[in-house]
């Protein structure tokens, strides 16, 4: 039950890019390692009649795999992410409008929910979205011995016995999504959320970093 | 397609025609009463039929509507029992939305539209039997169709597929032909101005005879012109006779 | 979503510089804008950039049946994507014309023109062959999508290795990278679309038109050939009419497009190469342009790993542990059974009402105040009956309340509601 | 053609720009009715942050025995919050990524880069007149539904002398209603009825766009890119709060150029902008 | 109890309660969860009477329907014979689909499953898959040659929400009931033999049950919330444990944040429904057994 051994316990190299295309309002591509999720946002834009909600806007997810047409994984995870998204994001700002969030899956080696998580929130961030707080997405992985490894490569997801990815918010640092795999126990999982909030605050800090830096030369 | 000699050392091809004849073009204007413009035509073996509504008030989605034009709409089907293996999907895979488009590009070019402003024609063409050049005669057809309804043109469309084999252009391919690995090109031109409406090409070719088979082409489809003008004038000389005029 | 309207000055100006040969960025008129060509982690994966035009290709690979008609041919399957993320014109999942369009073209480009040998697909003959199946998945859409995806699609097809197969009697070993090195496909040439728009009836014409340029377009020709001067595929969309003379010099112009890109190609492949062999980073995380302030990279950097455990342990020792008895459930019947007396639901079970009711005669009444009391801590064996019970019934149509005397000996039998013989369970808790 | 041969028309007719905008009245944050503490608290940490880059979700709270209080003790002050910034509870949430600004004497704002546009009342943009129905034109502007912009609402306009507008067509216009829940309403003229630099933009031009953030900076007072700008060529620039730019000049190589320096100025700085602008002058002239 | 009584003394009138609830549903609920209790009478953390009848399709190999309240589930599982994967030889599979149809509420559509059931269907894959409830190795006949694939189609017939637990319940109960056939191999030609009459049951190694809770107002949680909870909530959680009190599923697509803490009250209440549902489950189908 014991974590030791921290060299598991580490973040990959990431790397952000915003405002990358040209079409829509905001975009981003989000890096960990070899993994690697372009995302897009539209909006506030014009709704359809039937996706109207009259007191808030209307956010759609959609999660491009990279070989192939989506499918129900693809949906179970754009539900997650759609989730996350709209408990940060101050929708009723912009009633009777829409959101389109598109991530496209660009390479997966490991840790995917995640990535695109974070490159979900950078790209909203871009696109000026109102929200009351940001979001990031972390996965750990237990291996055979019971030891914990954030960011796991995809051969490391393989070799695992549980697989959890939390998104955690930037304000209280609470977890506002979960998605499991594989059989753990509760102290493993207590743990996993713990070194998971830990891990937020590092990429809480390269958002604002990335942030920064690209404002850098309007400061004046 | 080693075994088959699509062209043989004496200039004939398989079905026994030289390099630049075309198959045998019959048609009839005015086969349904009800239509606005309708005409069958057959192309040696390959068979269409072509029906024109319009123009009318746009239906369907009205944002489709040009406020300078008419819309185009075009609707290219095959018949379950045109091809030697029966076809599932009489029209709404890729080929025949493609088809279907490109009929639509046709006929854009040819019809004056910019007379019709807000309003739609209909063209709908079915291919009853499928022998090679599927879309040079649905436009064949469907000129004729056109003009039965009464609609103005520039001129008439005419398409023609050529192929490309030792050398020689070979005007209107039949399926054998088309399947025996040529290099295809289909043309649709309007012979008066020789302009051309709709140019497609599949499979390999030089550069440099590029020009030979349009210009081989381009002769095609003015031999087909010829048939199909003769065709309209017969008919009006019976409409004519029918009416007492 | 819609596009954004063209406005009618928009449309006046584009035109009036294209009779100036002046175009929207700067470009002569028979200039590519920039092309660039990156590769992803993955073989067979490949970006093109063309201009802000954005595009990405991916090939695969899986063993499957081969086409009856031809046994000894693998498969090529094509898919062009029209991400909304390109435009928000696009929709997800909807056959637009554009999308028939750029399908059947590149299929034409890269099929039918047979520069992929896909006989050296067949593993076995009439069993079992390669279907390689190209994604392309437009990301940013600012004009002639297909020259940008027929670039990206025959550089995928030219960086793809497929894994190496053994064939034992009929058993097909399918190898790993790790053991046996992947091969690559075989290509014979290498097809490349170039695009023309006409403007003004055919009086101008542009290569590589822009967004903006398509929209206030005639008509496009586009032509694909390889660097032999072959042409593999010609199509004019839109209602235009052209000149034979015009479509020779397009072709001539195309000849040279093409021998400069496929020379462009041939460079990206071999740098890709080259960095493989150094065994460099060839990942996306090196594709991150570091000079722009719009990107940022960090290190690895480990994660603070100090009172992980001990945060972990006090919450789980501070939370109250589950109850180790749980009530028990009701069998009324064979086959059926029920736990949790808090609720009924409005359907009763077609045959077995009438025994259920024996059975949940049990009652006790002083259970129910103290499973309360215990908060989740104790699960009576058999669930309880309370003496004064309030019960609402579950229908929907109002929100009643029914006062329920004294119990009686026998529930009424068959109502919609089981009604008063289910109490509140002993399944009591509750939530701080 | 409503301009004369005057530059930049916008920057005239909209006066001051940002802080004129009702956008920063409709969300006010009375600091005294928040938590009954002095306002200064809040003020200062606020001030504190100016030019500053926040991030959604950072707070500003008003401790209530804050030590600063006594160094500036003055009466309660109003916090008037712009884009970017919103009051919850009795703290004070950005939720907008961007640079914190300020303006005497205590107006706060997140300036951001955004590029999709949300109106607000009183704001300038270009629209594109997207169909006529009834008696108003649809205008499209950008944001997430058409305007609607009254055939009356021209100067000189009446119910028989109606203004030629054409779909396709560009319209400078100001926005009389503006908000959420409701149609978003254009307006061609002032409160007094004249044009004012309102209207129908002759033939000609080229529209493009840039940034929001690009656009108020353009429109800021002493702006410096238009100062710089202003000596490049003689040319008439639109600019539309809702980041749509028109530019007429002299020649289509001269738009052109104009168009292509104002899109690539949201990732310059000063200096590099002015050598830039130096370069194309050179060249050019 | 406490709500109930304090309704009863108020003096408005139930027509005055029904439209309130109509107009004003969140306000209503909130006036319940004030005084720790819900509309329908239930406390925060108490769950619906669960039904559980095993067995009822004579067609299916293995079937159960479930009642958790009105929601209503119905889990029939038809067992096929067919070739194992390239990729696993000595595996069969187990194929689950939640099926949301139009029947059980009007906010389905007919046509392609909504984002919900493909969801649930993914969820129902990841529970079968990460709990191991069945050895997939035990459903290989012949290694490479031969296998079962278990076709579970979980198919809600009311829909009143919680519809995950019901669904987990429903397939448990219909995999214990299963029974399938003795397949021998005709060693010479190579065919298969189907005994029907030789049936053996599946070995069923644990027993995952989900749990689900709502949030309230970003505070309060509830658990088994009903359709109209669901709508209101601001967000939901489903754990799912076993036995041993192993987690095999934390599922929360997202919505309000939890703290760790929360978090562990839920598994907490979680292990606790796991022990009641599993002594359903064994004593119905000893129920069975005995019966015959």
């Amino acid at each position: 039950m014991e974590v030791c051994g921290s060299s598991n316990v580490s973040l990959r190299e990431f790397g952000c890019e915003q405002s990358l295309l040209s079409r829509p309002d905001g975009s981003a591509s989000f890096i960990q390692g070899d993994t690697s999720v372009l995302a897009g946002v539209y909006g506030p834009a014009e709704v359809k009649v039937s996706k109207e909600i009259y007191d808030r806007a209307t956010l759609e997810v959609l999660i491009q795999p990279k070989v192939g047409l989506p499918s129900v994984r693809e949906r179970s995870q754009e539900q997650c992410v759609r989730e996350t998204c709209e408990a940060s994001l101050l929708l009723s700002l912009h009633p009777r409008s829409s959101l389109t969030l598109i991530l496209q899956v660009l390479h997966d080696d490991g840790s995917l929910l995640s990535c695109a998580l974070n490159a979900a929130c950078m790209a909203l961030m871009d696109a000026g979205l109102p929200m009351s707080c940001l979001f990031c997405g972390v996965t750990c992985a237990i291996d055979t011995d019971g030891q914990i490894i954030t960011d796991p490569t995809a051969a490391q997801e393989k070799e695992s016995r549980a697989l959890m990815t939390f998104a955690i918010d930037s304000t209280e640092r609470r977890v506002l999504m979960s998605s499991t795999k594989g059989s753990f126990t509760v102290h493993e999982l207590q743990q996993c959320i713990a070194v998971s909030q830990k891990a937020s605050e590092k990429i809480f800090q390269f958002y604002r970093d990335s942030v920064r830096r690209r404002y850098s030369k309007t400061l004046e | 397609m080693a075994g088959l000699e699509l062209l043989s050392d004496q200039g004939y091809r398989l079905d026994g025609r030289k390099a630049t004849e075309l198959r045998k073009v019959q048609a009839r204007m005015g086969v349904f009463a009800q239509a606005d413009g309708s005409a069958y035509l057959e192309q040696g073996n390959t068979k269409a039929l072509a029906v024109v509504y319009g123009p009318h008030e746009m239906r369907g989605s009205r944002s489709r509507t040009l406020h300078d034009r008419a819309v185009i709409n075009c609707q290219y089907s095959m018949a379950t029992f045109s091809t030697a293996e029966r076809k599932r999907r009489p029209h709404g895979d890729r080929k025949s939305t493609e088809m279907s488009l490109h009929l639509k590009q046709t006929f854009e070019a040819a019809v004056m539209t910019q007379l019709y402003p807000r309003s739609q024609i209909d063209i709908y063409v079915k291919i009853l039997q499928s022998d090679g050049g599927n879309y040079s005669v649905c436009v064949n057809a469907a000129t004729l169709a056109v003009i039965d309804a009464g609609i103005p043109m520039r001129d008439y469309v005419c398409a023609c597929t050529v192929g490309f084999v030792d050398e020689t252009p070979l005007a209107d391919l039949c399926y054998a032909e088309e399947s025996g690995g040529v290099s295809s090109l289909a043309l649709a031109l309007l012979p008066r101005g020789g302009q051309i409406a709709l140019l497609q090409m599949d499979a390999r070719l030089h550069q440099d005879h590029l020009e030979t088979l349009i210009e081989a082409a381009m002769t095609a489809c003015k031999g087909v012109s010829k048939v199909l003008d003769e065709v309209v004038r017969q008919h009006l000389q019976e409409v004519s006779v029918l009416t007492g005029e | 979503m819609k596009d954004t309207p063209l406005a009618n000055c928009e449309r006046d100006f584009l035109l009036k510089a294209i009779e100036e040969k002046k175009r929207l960025d700067g470009r002569q008129t028979y200039d590519y804008r920039k092309i660039k060509i990156t590769f992803g982690t993955d073989y067979g994966c490949c970006f093109v950039d063309l201009g802000r035009t954005r595009v990405m290709a991916q090939v695969s690979c899986e063993l499957v049946a081969p086409k009856e008609n031809r046994p000894n041919e693998g498969i090529m399957f094509f898919n062009i994507e029209l991400s909304p993320m390109a435009s928000p014109a696009f929709e997800q999942g909807r056959q637009s014309e554009l999308s028939v369009k750029l399908n059947r073209q590149l299929e034409r480009c890269l099929r039918n023109s047979k520069c992929i040998d896909t006989e050296s697909l067949c593993v076995v003959s009439g069993e079992k062959v390669w279907q390689i199946r190209v994604d392309v998945h437009m990301l940013n859409h600012d004009g002639n999508l297909m020259d940008a995806a027929s670039i990206a699609a025959i550089t995928a097809l030219c960086h793809f290795r497929r894994p190496d197969v053994a064939i034992q009697g009929d058993e097909v070993t399918v190898f790993s990278p790790e053991e046996r090195d992947p091969i690559p496909l075989s290509i014979y040439h290498m097809p490349i679309s170039v695009s023309f728009s006409f403007f003004q009836q055919g009086t101008y014409l542009l290569v590589d038109p822009c967004e903006r340029e398509e929209r206030v377009m005639d008509g496009l020709l586009m032509i694909a050939m390889n660097k032999h001067r072959e042409i593999c595929s010609i199509q004019s969309s839109g209602g235009i009419m052209l000149l034979k003379d015009q479509v020779m010099r397009c072709s001539k112009i195309a000849s040279v497009k093409v021998s400069e890109i496929t020379e462009l190609i041939g460079k990206a492949l071999e740098n890709d190469k080259k960095a493989r062999k150094a065994g460099g980073r060839c990942g996306f995380a090196e594709s991150i342009p570091q000079e722009r302030i719009t990107a940022l990279k960090m290190e690895e950097s480990p994660v603070e790993m100090m009172d992980v455990t001990e945060r972990a342990n006090d919450i789980v020792q501070k939370a109250e542990a589950p109850p180790q008895t749980v009530p028990s459930p009701v069998v009324p019947v064979p086959g059926v059974g029920q736990v949790g007396q808090g609720l009924q639901n409005t359907w009763g079970l077609e045959d077995d009402d009438e025994e259920e009711e024996e059975e949940e005669e049990n009652g006790n009444r002083g259970e129910e105040q103290e499973g309360k009391a215990s908060k989740m801590e104790k699960y009576e064996k058999e669930e309880s009956r309370g003496g004064d019970v309030v019960e609402i019934s579950d229908s929907e149509e109002e929100e009643v309340v029914i006062l329920h005397p004294e119990t009686s000996d026998k529930a009424p039998v068959n109502t919609g509601s089981r009604s008063s013989s289910h109490q509140k369970g002993a399944a009591k808790s509750k939530k701080k | 053609m409503v301009t004369e041969s005057c530059f930049f028309r916008t920057a005239e007719t909209h006066g001051s720009v940002s802080c004129v905008s009702p956008l920063f009245q409709s969300v006010k944050c009375q600091q005294q009715h928040v938590s009954g503490s002095p306002a200064v608290p809040m003020f200062s940490t606020l001030k504190d942050r100016v030019g500053e880059v926040l991030l959604p979700g950072d707070e500003f709270t008003c401790d209530t025995d804050d030590t600063i209080s006594l160094t500036e003790h003055v009466k309660p002050e109003k916090v008037v919050c712009g884009p970017g910034l919103r009051r919850s509870g009795d703290r004070l949430v950005v939720c907008k990524s961007g640079v914190l600004r300020h303006k005497q004497p205590n107006v706060f704002w997140i300036d951001s880069q955004q590029r999709r546009y949300v109106p607000a009342k009183g704001e300038t943009v270009i629209g594109i007149v997207t169909t006529k129905s009834g008696d108003v034109f649809k205008v499209d502007f950008g944001g997430s539904e058409q305007a609607s912009l009254s055939y009356l609402a021209f100067e000189g306009a009446t119910k028989r002398n109606r203004p030629n507008v054409q779909v396709g067509d560009l319209v400078f216009a100001q926005f009389s209603i503006a908000n959420k829940d409701m149609e978003p309403e254009l307006v061609c003229i002032d409160s007094s009825g004249r044009a004012n630099g309102l209207g129908v933009f002759g033939g000609g031009g080229l529209l493009f766009r840039v940034s929001l953030g690009l656009v108020r900076r353009l429109l800021a007072p002493h702006s410096e890119v238009r100062s710089d700008l202003e000596q490049l060529f003689p040319c008439e620039l639109v600019v539309g709060m809702n980041g749509r730019l028109w530019v007429r000049s002299s020649s289509v190589q001269q738009t052109l150029i104009i168009a292509n320096l104002l899109q690539s100025c949201d990732t310059m700085t000063a200096p590099q902008r002015r050598e830039l602008f130096r370069r194309v002058k050179q060249g050019v002239l | 109890m406490i709500g109930s009584v304090c309704v009863t003394q108020s003096p408005v009138s139930p027509s005055f309660l029904l439209h309130f609830r109509t107009a004003e549903p969140l306000e209503y609920h909130r006036s319940f969860l004030k005084e720790n209790c819900r509309p329908d009478g239930r406390e925060l953390s108490e769950f619906r009477t669960t039904t559980l009848n095993i067995g009822s399709i004579s067609t299916a190999d293995g079937s159960a329907l479930v009642k958790v309240g009105n929601t209503t589930v119905i889990c029939g599982i038809k067992a096929e014979l067919a070739n194992p994967t390239v990729e696993a030889p000595g595996k069969g599979y187990i194929v689950p689909n939640v099926d949301l149809p139009p029947l059980c509420s009007s906010r389905f559509r007919p046509g392609p499953p909504g984002e919900q059931a493909q969801a649930a269907s993914q969820f129902i894959a990841d529970v079968i898959e990460s709990s191991e409830v069945i050895q997939t190795e035990d459903l290989c006949i012949e290694r490479g040659k031969l296998c079962w694939v278990l076709y579970c189609d979980m198919m809600c017939l009311d829909y009143d929400g919680n519809v995950l637990d019901a669904c987990v319940v429903a397939l448990l109960a219909a995999l214990k009931n299963t029974q399938l056939p003795e397949v021998t191999v005709n060693t010479e030609t190579c065919t298969p033999g189907v005994t029907l009459e030789k049936r053996h049951g599946l070995r069923i190694n644990k027993h995952p049950v989900a749990t689900s809770f709502c949030i309230f107002d970003d505070s309060i949680l509830i658990v088994d919330p009903t359709a109209e909870e669901e709508s209101l909530a601001t967000a939901q959680l489903t754990v799912v444990t076993d036995e041993e009190d192993r987690l095999y599923s934390l599922h929360k697509p997202g919505g309000t944040s939890l703290s760790g803490q929360k978090l562990q009250e839920c598994i907490s209440r979680a292990t606790a429904r796991q022990r009641e549902i599993q002594k359903l489950i064994n004593k119905v189908i000893h129920s069975v057994k005995t019966a015959q």
